[in-house]
């Protein structure tokens, strides 16, 4: 069966609602809209206002809402209709959210999904299109996972929604319309993926290519270009951002000795970044045949303009080209 | 033609003003109401080119179109001063060729090319011009920012405003009351400007707002409100507000109460909050330019031959902008390089570390000077 | 002694509030008056233990005390309910032990002991207890969390309410006005709660605010101003709150007119914002325990011996509480890395990659199961 | 002669401010209380309440201003009482001063610093402490400085408040009252220092330590520590977070082979991990004896008590002991 994700994280979400009264939506549009980019369609219908709220634009506000209610002991999903606009409400989910239950010896709990599009988009300029992952990586209080496919969509928000800790969960708009195939177990209602586990999306022997949401398609493209020159890649799928799953990721390069980084973020203090240095620190570090090479997003604020757009991101081409880079097999 | 003409308004709504607000009569010179119709069917010209062009994907991503709005900037425009700065939110196309972009360069941007005012880098929602501060993609980060265009005027001491769009859907943003409560306390030059066109993308004025009176949303500065879609209607409000701020009365809020006749953005099709037969009665009961075209033909201040000549004119105009944007290249490759700093010290990081860029302007760390 | 006794109570200014707003007759027992007299003199007592604490090292940091606005939250809570959800600013210490945490958990969190109420992890600005959520740091985000308690009562259907306390200072942050506007727009059962001590930090409300009125700020929201150092004033006020809130009608805000007697932390002597007279003055003239001492013995509600034996009884409570949270152990090593997160799976990373800790109720990912 | 660090932010500032009419001061409590930290002690009385805004407690509204205003040409110097507090105004600093020179093709210019304390302080638990040297070192269109002592407060803040462009200035509190020697071109009213150019304020020829802000004293004083059982350590004092000077980190490594890096802010996507990720593209890689080893603060929210306070974040004996473990010195 192929699924898109758009209807899988719709899914996750109806179903976790219908399991657990405590679980809502919020966010701004996804009721009566059905959500700007759909992908909340459906739920007002079902779940009604009560459960499925249209917020006003105060980002701060009702992120702060959110948090308050979930202190309380609901469970919201708090959906932003990008993590761009998540910016102007990032001190909830760092100083109300992540940091109470610590503060608190324990005593305050969250459990509040943040969710919505993060990173690449397409020709909407540079203040549509950053990438938190790095950012909210960093801090300590917070889960932090980015799905690719179908089934990270599903089994990754299900397991969010129950986790009792935060978690910001990030999307990509250009995947909600994609479609992929999904296993038998996918339909389960308790389909559950682990949070902090990476995922081989494709098993070899050469090198090893670690991405995380849209750039995982790009990397298994590039995976197959190159088993045509007979390069076999590994590809691994993070899923998680924190907890980083570096054991999956030390397992891999102590078998390829090579690696290539890939993430549509900016390079400097970004994901590549904390891969590498993960590597170095680990046992892996003396496997390595060549450095690790980091392929992300050029470092400027993102153009409208297309030519430069996609000269600006990670590219299939460019990755096939890092990963021959750390084979030494470039011209 | 009449020389001019006068004509008598709706009462405005007031708030904590007690000196009558803005007069009720408007005098106009033939000359004045051509030009007033002329600029509002060009951008209204210019919008439908805009959304052809989106139709053929010469415009990408989001364009949000000013259509039916053509009265609140362009009479405010009428009446104020060069060097008063302005900024907005995404919806800034009319406004970026009414401060003094030509078409081709508001064109040329929303297609992404060289003759664009940004290059082709901004887009549809970053466009800016002198004293124009955008295009802002940021639902209410305008509002700060215009407080701080008018801290500008103060401090150097201009006689110069802000003028400061925000939306209805906006309009409940934290930042705009922390804008308030300092351009209150400290007489800034900013008028506020809440172009209320009734929906928030699908959400009406209702489901977003505690209060809809937006006009009174100022709680302690004056505030009016103003029939967005009479052109004769913003201008005396804009008169009076503009004096208010340049007499160092400090803030006002002016309610725009208008109409957007398209959807939110092209993506949108605006029909799932909204019946069709609201946007047709808008179109057919208060369109601006229409309205104002009836003005100008029952008090003479200009023929009907008059009108379609510049309507004629305005498609000409328009059809030649869309063939200079769409014959105009795209920037060169190093352009991707460039602009990430005004002084670059840097080389810009490429997609790996085996590609490295020296920005056209770069200046090695060691031989800066100030 | 006498029963109880009605007291006459000055008007309260009114804000969208038609139907006469708060009883302004108070009626009291002697039993009810000789206990909000204890409390507020506990809370002040144990205060001044922290500002000596403080001095003598066994508290670090911020410290910011309640002296002088005891009446506010102690008439509050002497009205509320249990199970209504309290949030406020890190001017929180006295309002932690009326909500129930022991006193020695209070001082014990200031010494960063582990009889803390947060275990010594959070400090002076982060105290926690049953519905009561703080005690936080930065200045205004508990106003939305606040909306966020009154939402959780309205979407469980209890009969709780909100209580969002937050400064003058805090009074300007935007998420204020955003959280105004969705409660009011669902009728949220938040009370906003304006401690106005006059001064944020050292600002003053009239260098801070374009308008002081802060019971009005809420615009479209009914308000009452309340004085705040007349603990009867607060309690009829609150009842109204209260029943308004719990009644369904939506949120309300209080302004409470109140003063801070030190500085705005331990750190600030608070002397070079305002003069030594204004806050002997304010101590001679409205200090609420005063003032409710005089009402108690002039009512008959109580006699000098009783007040005497109250005072003693604080002296000792505090005294005792003190000595416990100096004798607490701080909490174990291992404390430091326990409550980053509730389930947590994934171990703390040290200092260097040499040392990795493991939480106390760590989980394998692998066997993490919901 | 001896300058306290915040002497030295001060006289910067007020010279910068009688050099150029358009440099003003905002933010709270800067004026009237002379700032929360006086660091902007006697400038109200100098230049007077138009151009040392006392601003309410309204972050985001007055970093808006403040970019604003900068758009039109004025100079702001936007003073956060802590860093902690511009999360709340984040969007501005990234969203409208950094990304907007490229989103307007150059037409939009922001010269404007951002400053405040910054990460570590005391006792002040975790929402009063965090370091976002490594946030806004991702960000392109910003330049990032992080100053240690006098000198560098003194030559960068004025470098900063002179540049055309968005910088983000993170001090540090616990410093704001040491004294540093001072060298006698400090006085010249043109000390500039170079933004984008590290410091190497201990030469060394064993091991590398790199670190900005306080724990460049840290650092120093291990050095002196390790140099009585012989071991050499050359110290580099960062100064810069963006432009990040890795030839000098490089330079360096070629010559010890070994590097350690200390930071006050968290580990994982911190500042340590893009040292040790640039490193591995260079070709410092080939020399390096030992994996790059990163002492930061514990992975969680600060705490308040004292002792895990103490422990929650880099000490000397941390430090030494993380030398030793690149020079497999331990036990
Ligand atoms: C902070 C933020 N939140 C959400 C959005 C997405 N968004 C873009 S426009 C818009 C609606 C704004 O409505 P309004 O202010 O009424 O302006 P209008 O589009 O009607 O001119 C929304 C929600 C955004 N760009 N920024
Ligand atoms: C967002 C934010 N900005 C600034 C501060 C620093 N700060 C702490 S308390 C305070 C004054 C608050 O005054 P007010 O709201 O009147 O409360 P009060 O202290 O008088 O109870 C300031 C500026 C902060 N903690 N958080
Ligand atoms: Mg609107
Ligand atoms: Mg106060």
């Amino acid at each position: 069966a192929q699924v898109t994700v758009r209807d899988a994280l719709r899914d996750a979400m109806a179903e976790e609602m219908r399991r657990d009264s405590d679980v809502f939506v919020l966010g701004e549009e996804v009721g009566q809209y059905n959500g700007a980019y759909k992908v909340t369609r459906g739920l007002l219908d079902e779940f009604g206002p009560k459960r499925v709220v249209d917020t006003p634009i105060t980002e701060m506000g009702f992120t702060g809402l959110a948090v308050g209610a979930a202190m309380e002991g609901l469970k919201p999903i708090c959906e932003f209709m990008t993590f761009n606009f998540a910016m102007q409400s990032i001190d909830h989910i760092i100083n109300s959210a992540a940091k109470s239950h610590y503060m608190s010896g324990g005593r305050l709990k969250s459990s509040i999904v943040f969710r919505g599009a993060n990173g690449q988009a397409s020709s909407v300029g540079a203040q549509h299109s950053q990438c938190y992952a790095a950012w909210y990586g960093h801090i300590p209080g917070l889960k932090v996972l980015s799905p690719y496919d179908a089934e990270d969509c599903r089994g990754l928000l299900k397991a969010a929604i129950r986790d009792p800790d935060p978690v910001v969960f990030l999307e990509n708009e250009l995947l909600y319309g994609e479609s992929f195939p999904v296993s038998e177990a996918y339909s389960d209602e308790n389909f559950l993926l682990k949070i902090g586990k990476a995922h081989i999306a494709r098993p070899g022997s050469d090198v090893t290519i670690v991405a995380h949401s849209l750039p995982v398609g790009q990397a298994l493209e590039a995976a197959a270009e190159l088993e045509k020159e007979g390069i076999s890649c590994e590809v691994i799928n993070l899923r998680s951002i924190r907890p980083l799953d570096m054991d999956t990721i030390i397992d891999s390069v102590k078998k390829t000795h090579r690696i290539v980084t890939v993430e549509s973020g900016w390079c400097h203090f970004g994901v590549g970044a904390e891969i590498a240095a993960g590597l170095m620190e680990s046992e892996a570090f003396d496997y390595l045949d060549a450095p690790v090479s980091r392929v992300a997003s050029v470092d400027v604020p993102l153009p409208y303009n297309k030519t430069l757009e996609a000269m600006a991101q990670p590219q299939v081409p460019g990755i096939i080209k890092a990963v021959k880079g750390v084979l030494y097999r470039n011209n | 033609n009449a020389s001019e003409h006068t004509f008598e308004l709706d009462p405005y709504d007031l708030h904590k003003i007690d000196d009558g607000g803005p007069s009720t009569q408007a005098t106009v010179s033939s000359e004045e109401a051509l030009k007033l119709y002329e600029q509002m069917t060009k951008i209204r010209r210019m919008e439908t080119a805009a959304g052809d062009l989106y139709k053929t994907k010469f415009i990408r991503g989001f364009c949000h179109l000013y259509t039916g709005q053509e009265a609140v900037a362009t009479g405010m425009h009428s009446v104020l001063k060069k060097g008063d700065s302005w900024i907005t939110s995404y919806r800034c196309h009319g406004i970026t060729w009414l401060l003094g972009a030509p078409m081709e360069a508001v064109l040329g941007e929303l297609c992404g090319r060289s003759c664009g005012v940004s290059q082709g880098k901004g887009g549809s929602m970053h466009m800016y011009w002198d004293h124009f501060y955008g295009g802002n993609g940021i639902v209410g980060a305008q509002t700060a920012l215009g407080a701080g265009l008018g801290f500008y005027h103060q401090y150097k001491g201009t006689s110069g405003v802000s003028i400061t769009m925000y939306g209805d859907g906006a309009a409940n943003q934290g930042q705009l009351y922390e804008s308030f409560n300092m351009c209150k306390l400290w007489d800034i030059p900013t008028i506020f400007v809440c172009e209320n066109n009734r929906y928030g993308m699908g959400t009406s004025q209702e489901r977003s707002s505690a209060s809809t009176r937006y006009y009174a949303r100022g709680d302690y500065i004056p505030g009016i409100r103003v029939n967005g879609m009479d052109i004769l209607h913003v201008r005396e409000a804009t008169k009076y507000a503009a004096e208010w701020a340049r007499g160092g009365k400090g803030p006002l809020v002016m309610e725009m109460v208008t109409y957007r006749y398209g959807g939110h953005s092209m993506s949108d099709p605006g029909t799932s909050y909204r019946t069709r037969e609201e946007v047709k009665k808008m179109r057919q009961s208060s369109d601006p330019i229409q309205g104002l075209k009836n003005r100008i033909i029952e008090s003479g201040l200009g023929t009907e031959e008059e009108i379609k000549a510049i309507d004629a004119d305005a498609k000409k105009e328009v059809d030649e902008a869309v063939a200079v944007a769409k014959a105009s290249p795209e920037i060169s490759a190093e352009g991707l390089h460039d602009h990430v700093y005004s002084l670059p010290m840097q080389k810009v990081r490429g997609m790996t570390m085996h590609e490295t860029y020296t920005p056209p302007n770069y200046v090695n760390p060691e031989n800066v000077a100030y």
